[in-house]
């Protein structure tokens, strides 16, 4: 415990400082709010309702995801089954849907789980809000994500085809 | 030789009209809170209340080594005088001096070999 | 000329220096070390953030003051008023240009107050320098500042003996308490640090124990024990708000400043090097700035001391050390070597 | 003048601070004002190495002893360090005994003619190193007896 | 072997202490910068020696024990990403095992190889996080220890980009699931594993010429000295179970993922103090890049997932039984007793107890402190590397 | 698993242990098991877990009795672990109608945090603990948490 | 100029006397011995502008003599407050019995 403290370290400090000294010329770090673009592809932060292919919203009301989140922040109000326009097959509808960022914690189980791949995350990060309102998306803010951010490849089905690939792709 | 001080005086006023200016400044343009919590002000203890006094007795090593200091700073007030006279009285100056050192020295290595000094 | 006429012609731009120094200190260390770490630092406020202190001294003055209940309310209100006071108060007997007389001889100018007791002056104020700080920890009523006011007291005494006994080497070599007169010897015999006189051994010696004594004065990494954030949080500065606060960051900033320049007086020729004598001001901030640059560079390297090393280095080392360098260079003095 | 009446002010208000202050750590910083005050009285007597002297080491010294005696004496009594005091009438009568006839004798005695040359460090180096070596070296037997005692005393018994 | 001083007795009674002696009772905590988080360290000082120390921690206590027992298992594995908010991966990994032993799934060697490969990053990335805040603790963060942690903190972004690229997020992953991997791994990933390890393996050498001075060594020689047997008993696991000079290594002894698969060096040192730590956790940055290096061209094709992908809450169920598994993560053993529902809880578990190393090392505070000073506060705390997430869960 | 034949005898241990479960072992012999194992070399204190199994009715499947409801119970796991090389893991538990388990602390120092722990969550008195305080919570909170009897489905979110 | 500086001291000195008389705590009293011993040097100060250096070097060795004499007091006082856990004075008289 008793430890003596020489003139040692003023020399070892050469060494010290050389490392620093060397860090002035070398290029600088810059990290901020990246551009969603310089991101990786499966980068995801936030979320948006998509259509489906025939123009419709994709959401059938099922609550599937409100039950797997793991921190109940998504509340999804089911309407009445509807003639769906395009395929002539009755589906369900959503008639609200919130989904609370204050305490989602971005695990990706929504997309995972959604048997029509209604839920897709979003590419770009999510910027702080002014107020507590700014992070609960409605199902507008949700819809309009799907036009003004650029979105994530990865829905629930092409979660679930690289997780369990089809037998060629394995081999 | 008093020119020089009379410089210094105002010089001191000088230096001491910026921390006050600073003060004084600040005290015109601050802000004043509108609501007095008790709580801003209490004394920072990282967020506990403060257990116990900070105002408590010191280990007595603190004050060893001020007796240290000012041994020290008794022999280094000798030694200016000293040093200014050393190129007349030369070699004479410099044995007084030596056995001067030489006792403060002892007392030196004795509160090391104590242990005064190491604060363990 | 008139004193005062002349304390007020050559205080004004030095305190314009000193402060503007201190000012540009801070927005050069956040830069320096920025680019020491691969990041920034200010570059909002003006071009290349130049007027970041202007803001932080703006936000400063405007933040509310707030005095503990338990805090002994004077103590705690006058206690920001010295440190910088001090500190500038001893930059009165540095010179920083110099001049030749028309006998050929050089003679140090640009000094506010060329007192005969020069050195004495600048050791005089720093020792007054802990007062201030204790007194500040010990009003605050906070066991934080407690421990570091206490701690403050015990290194700033303690580097006191090796920073006395360093500077007195050059006034054993000239002869002179004067800070001038110092400046006039090293133009003679050249630097007292860096020449290729014998005694220049010894003066470079003492110049580096004089040096990492006045970063210890300073509270410089590796020795800004009292300040010790990640223990003390911030040492005396706890309960200070807004300007007071500011201030007591002022003094560092200053002392560090004319801590540099002391050095470079002491043991580098302070306004002497090669060109005319009209340089010598240059040569004097040149200096001036290089060790300045040097203690940011140490202190953004660095890590610190813990208080009992820091004590054990001083009394241990620095002090016998120093005592040895006086002797050696009395008998240099004596042998007629200097 | 001015500047000696003022000086003088200051020395004797700090001063009276000093024996009636109710804390006793505002008691040794009114010490220290005294000291510093007197520190200028010195340079107005031209004796302004001594003034150095009073600066570094009265005040750099005696006061930081003074303060870390206080830290190491310090009782858990809130706020204040009681620096209780009492028997104001004797001790202003002995006081006033002292003062008097002191003051009577200065007073009665013919006042110095103008000073000698002013003194500079050197000239003090020269009488210590001259005339006073007995004393001088005398003294670094006196410090050096003073530290070890106040070491013996001091220092807390090993655990 | 070293002397080791007589154990501390944690619950001395501080009145027993030397009555000349005037002690000063200060909080270090909860809001204060070197806590890593928020704790509360009780310290009896006498003058700045330290008498005695009572850790009070449970300031970030949420009380996911209790939240396991109302989510599914397939739930619980991102929850688990914010315990050791420092190493999420690895979090995810141990309780992932737990679940796999408990509901008897089978993990494809794909998955397994990955996985090894994610935890030896994350132990990297882990370590460099450490070794940024143990130098801003002895440095300051107004001095060497900031550049330090700059510098660190410059290639852990290197890592958390690899992660991002895997997984889409840089903390919150959830790429694990029961039975396997939820993210295969992206085109190309694997060369720029390889160019990231390229870049930061020439960083050692720079970190340990910036603590290479005795200022460091003397801060940290001597500093909160664990005996072996000590740590043994108190738990202590990973780097500061191996400073203290005990060779135990879950991922060579007890091997789980594909460590079978390849040689584990395990860094040990018997210097039992700060500074060990300091060479351990610095060791093991190497052998983790070295490990990275082995593994990568091991990874094999085909399929992640052993059992079916999630598609629903109610995946796993019925699981019963009483399991431990506990797995090697940066700061030590992770261990999770799992109680299994059964019948009646359908897909949750019964009891979900988290054995988290950082509890066990602050469980050595008050061990370690008494008799250094108030710096070495930080010392010691910065050395045994709590997570304050971790341990109070 | 030969520590577990050795020790079989001993503690009568079933043969081998309940698949997934590790050995119940009676409450007396606790504090000796551990010691046992200390001896042979499982020095390493892993983890204790505290569990509380309610009263519970079960359930009346058609044409059955009715079951007396099951007692309430305490059980308290303890790991422990032989570092080093083929490190193994060694687990057992007691099972106990009053919350009062003897500590381990004499034999593992890390046993005080750990059983401080599960005393402040489960609400087993370790019997002689030498600070049995809480650990995580507040000290003057009611109740246990992880007991089974107290409330989780207190939807809690201030912010909305 | 030399009478005033002389009376200043006396006054001084005066102060002194009272606080020492008055004060019951050891080191309220040694502060107050510090306040004579500065009036003492005030007036060897005062003196030398007449005799020369040896007022000045006599106020120095007085400067010397005090630092000693403070350490020793000092750590007489703290020997004292560990003793009594008190530095009132009147409590120290009680040693003699």
């Amino acid at each position: 415990m008793s430890s003596r403290v020489g003139l040692n370290w003023i020399w070892q400090s050469a060494k010290a400082m050389i490392v620093t000294g060397k860090h002035l010329f070398e290029p600088r770090t810059t990290e901020g709010l990246r551009p969603a673009e310089s991101r990786a592809p499966r980068y995801r932060a936030s979320f948006a309702l998509v259509h489906n292919e025939h123009g419709e919203e994709a959401c059938i009301g099922c609550k599937l995801c409100e039950k797997i989140c793991p921190s109940d922040v998504i509340t999804v109000v089911g309407g009445p089954k509807e003639l769906s326009e395009a395929t002539g097959k009755k589906r369900g509808t959503c008639t609200d849907f919130v989904l609370d960022l204050q305490a989602c914690i971005i695990c990706e189980l929504c997309v995972q789980v959604c048997p029509v791949d209604a839920i897709l995350m979003v590419r770009e990060q999510e910027v702080p809000g002014y107020s507590r309102e700014d992070l609960v998306l409605t199902m507008d803010k949700l819809y309009a994500n799907e036009h003004d951010k650029a979105l994530y490849w990865g829905s629930g089905s092409a979660l679930m085809e690289m997780q369990n690939p089809k037998k060629e792709a394995s081999s | 030789m008093q020119e020089q001080w009379v410089s210094a005086l105002v010089f001191l006023g000088l230096a001491f009209s910026v921390p006050l200016s600073m003060l004084v400044g600040a005290a015109l343009v601050r802000v004043r809170a509108k609501s007095n919590l008790e709580a801003k002000y209490d004394t920072y203890e990282c967020g506990e209340e403060p257990d116990g006094p900070a105002w408590v007795r010191f280990h007595p090593r603190y004050y060893i080594v001020a007796l240290v200091f000012v041994l020290f700073d008794v022999e280094a007030a000798f030694l200016f005088p000293w040093a200014l006279t050393l190129r007349e009285l030369g070699t004479l100056a410099l044995v007084e001096m030596f056995v001067f050192v030489t006792v403060l020295l002892i007392g030196w290595a004795y509160a090391l070999r104590k242990g005064a000094l190491s604060w363990q | 000329m008139n004193p005062i006429v002349h304390a007020l012609v050559i205080g004004v731009p030095l305190l314009t220096f000193l402060m503007g120094g201190a000012a540009l200190a801070t927005w050069f260390e956040r830069r320096f070390s920025g680019k020491m770490q691969t990041r920034w630092g200010p570059t909002v406020v003006g071009p290349a953030g130049l007027l970041q202190p202007v803001a932080d001294a703006l936000k400063m003055m405007q933040k509310e003051d707030i005095v503990p209940r338990a805090a002994d309310r004077t103590l705690f209100n006058l206690a920001p008023l010295f440190p910088p006071f001090l500190v500038i108060a001893s930059a009165a007997v540095i010179p920083f240009a110099a001049t030749i007389d028309a006998d050929g001889a050089v003679k140090a100018t640009g000094v506010v107050a060329d007192l005969d007791i020069g050195i004495l002056w600048v050791m005089a104020l720093a020792g007054l320098m802990v007062f201030p700080i204790w007194v500040a920890g010990w009003a605050a009523n906070n066991k934080y500042t407690m421990l570091s006011g206490m701690r403050m007291v015990a290194q700033g005494i303690s580097y006191e003996i090796p920073m006395v006994l360093c500077a007195l080497v050059p006034v054993i070599f000239a002869g002179s308490l004067s800070l001038s007169d110092i400046v006039a010897y090293q133009a003679v015999h050249g630097w007292n640090a860096l020449s290729l006189s014998p005694s220049a051994i010894v003066g470079a010696v003492a110049a580096l124990l004089f040096f990492l004594a006045s970063l210890a004065e300073a509270n410089r990494i590796p020795f800004d024990i009292p300040e010790a954030e990640s223990e003390l949080i911030g040492g005396v500065m706890v309960e200070y708000t807004g300007i007071k606060f500011g201030i007591f960051m002022l003094a560092e900033y200053l002392h560090t400043i004319v801590a540099s320049a002391l050095t470079a007086v002491l043991f580098f020729g302070g306004p002497l090097g090669p060109g005319p004598a009209v340089l010598g001001l240059g040569w004097m901030l040149g200096k001036t700035l290089v060790l300045f640059v040097l203690i940011y560079w140490i202190r953004w390297s660095l890590y610190r001391f813990r208080s009992d090393q820091l004590m054990d280095l001083c009394w241990r080392i620095l002090v016998p050390l120093s005592l040895v360098l006086v002797m050696l260079s009395a008998l240099l003095v004596a042998g007629g070597f200097a | 003048m001015t500047a000696f009446a003022v000086i003088a002010g200051i020395i004797l208000a700090s001063g009276l601070m000093v024996v009636r202050s109710e804390n006793l750590v505002h008691s040794v910083l009114w010490l220290a004002v005294t000291l510093i005050a007197t520190a200028v009285q010195f340079v107005l007597l031209n004796a302004p190495f001594l003034a150095g002297m009073q600066l570094m080491l009265y005040t750099g010294g005696i006061i930081t002893l003074m303060l870390f005696g206080v830290m190491l004496t310090i009782r858990d009594e809130g706020v204040d360090i009681p620096n209780p005091s009492e028997g104001h009438l004797a001790g202003a009568g002995a006081a006033l005994a002292f003062l008097v006839p002191t003051l009577y004798a200065i007073w009665g005695t013919p006042d110095f003619g103008p000073m000698v040359d002013p003194i500079t460090a050197k000239d003090i180096g020269s009488s210590f190193l001259g005339p006073q070596l007995i004393a001088f070296e005398a003294l670094s037997v006196l410090l050096l007896a003073a530290m070890i005692g106040a070491i013996v005393l001091v220092r807390r018994k090993d655990p | 072997m070293t002397e080791f001083p007589p154990r501390v007795d944690p619950h001395f009674d501080i009145e027993e202490y030397d009555p000349e002696a005037d002690l000063m009772a200060l909080n270090m905590g909860p809001q204060h910068p070197s806590t890593h988080g928020v704790m509360r360290i009780k310290l009896f000082l006498d003058g700045e020696t330290i008498v005695k120390a009572v850790p009070y921690p449970g300031y970030l206590h949420r009380g996911v024990e209790k939240l396991c027992e109302k989510l599914t298992y397939v739930q619980i594995t991102p929850i688990f990403d914010k315990h050791d908010y420092v190493a999420p991966m690895t979090n995810e990994q141990a309780i992932n095992l737990a679940f796999e032993k408990l509901l008897g799934l089978e993990v494809p060697l794909r998955a397994r190889v990955l996985r090894t490969i994610l935890a030896e990053l994350q132990r990297i990335a882990s370590h460099l996080l450490w070794l940024g805040t143990f130098t801003l603790d002895i440095g300051g963060t107004i001095g060497g220890g900031a550049s330090m942690m700059m510098y660190t903190f410059r290639e852990r972004e290197m890592i958390l980009d690899l992660f991002e690229a895997l997984t889409g997020c840089r903390f919150h992953y959830n790429t694990h699931c029961p039975g396997g991997n939820r993210h295969d791994v992206p085109e190309g990933w694997e060369t720029v594993v390889k160019a990231v390890l390229d870049a930061i393996e020439p960083r050692f050498d720079e970190y340990e010429a910036l603590c290479d001075n005795d200022i460091f060594l003397v801060r940290t020689e001597g500093i909160g000295v664990l005996p072996p047997d000590l740590a043994l008993e108190l738990g202590q696991t990973g780097p500061v179970l191996r400073a203290s000079g005990v060779d135990h290594d879950l991922r060579r002894d007890a091997p789980y993922h594909a460590y079978d698969l390849v040689d584990v060096r395990v860094a040990v040192d018997d210097g039992c103090d700060s500074l060990a730590r300091y060479k351990v956790r610095v060791a093991e940055m190497r052998e983790s890049v070295r490990l990275v290096r082995l593994l990568l061209p091991m990874l094999p094709q085909g399929p992640i997932v052993g059992s079916k992908p999630i598609k629903s809450l109610i995946q796993f169920k019925a699981a019963a039984g009483q399991v431990y598994v506990g797995m090697e993560t940066p700061r030590g053993e992770l261990g999770t007793y799992l109680i299994g529902g059964g019948d009646q809880r359908g897909a949750a578990p019964y009891r979900c107890k988290i054995r988290p190393p950082s509890l066990h090392a602050m469980a050595a505070l008050p061990y370690l402190l008494p008799g250094h000073f108030l710096s070495d506060v930080v010392t010691v705390l910065g050395s045994l590397d709590p997570i304050m997430g971790e341990v109070d869960r | 698993m030969s520590v577990y034949e050795d020790l079989q005898a001993r503690f009568d241990l079933p043969e081998v242990p309940p698949e997934g479960e590790p050995a119940l072992v009676d409450v007396s012999r606790h504090v000796e098991l551990a010691g046992a194992l200390k001896d042979a070399g499982f020095t390493m204190y892993v983890t204790v877990c505290a569990s509380h199994f309610p009263s519970v009715t079960p359930k009346v499947k058609k044409g059955q009795e009715p079951l007396p409801p099951t007692v309430e119970a305490w059980e308290v796991a303890t790991v422990l672990r032989r570092p080093g090389p083929n490190s193994e893991a060694f687990a057992w538990r007691v099972r106990v109608e009053r919350p009062v388990v003897p500590t381990l602390y004499e034999l593992f120092a890390g046993a005080d945090w750990q059983e401080r722990e599960q005393y402040d969550l489960v609400g087993v008195i370790f019997e002689n603990h030498p600070d049995l305080r809480r650990l995580m919570m507040p000290e003057d909170w009611d109740g246990h948490p992880l007991r089974k009897d107290y409330a989780i489905d207190t939807r809690v979110a201030p912010w909305r | 100029m030399t009478h005033m500086v002389l009376t200043v001291a006396a006054i001084l000195f005066a102060l002194g006397i009272y606080g020492v008389t008055t004060r019951k705590n050891a080191i309220g009293i040694l502060v107050s011995v510090e306040l004579m011993a500065n009036a003492v040097n005030l007036n060897l100060v005062a003196f030398s502008q007449h005799w020369g250096a040896t007022g000045q070097s006599f106020a120095l060795f007085a400067i010397a003599l005090t630092v000693a004499e403070v350490v020793v007091g000092l750590a007489l006082v703290v020997l004292l407050y560990r003793t009594r856990k008190n530095v009132n004075i009147d409590l120290a008289s009680d040693l003699r019995s």
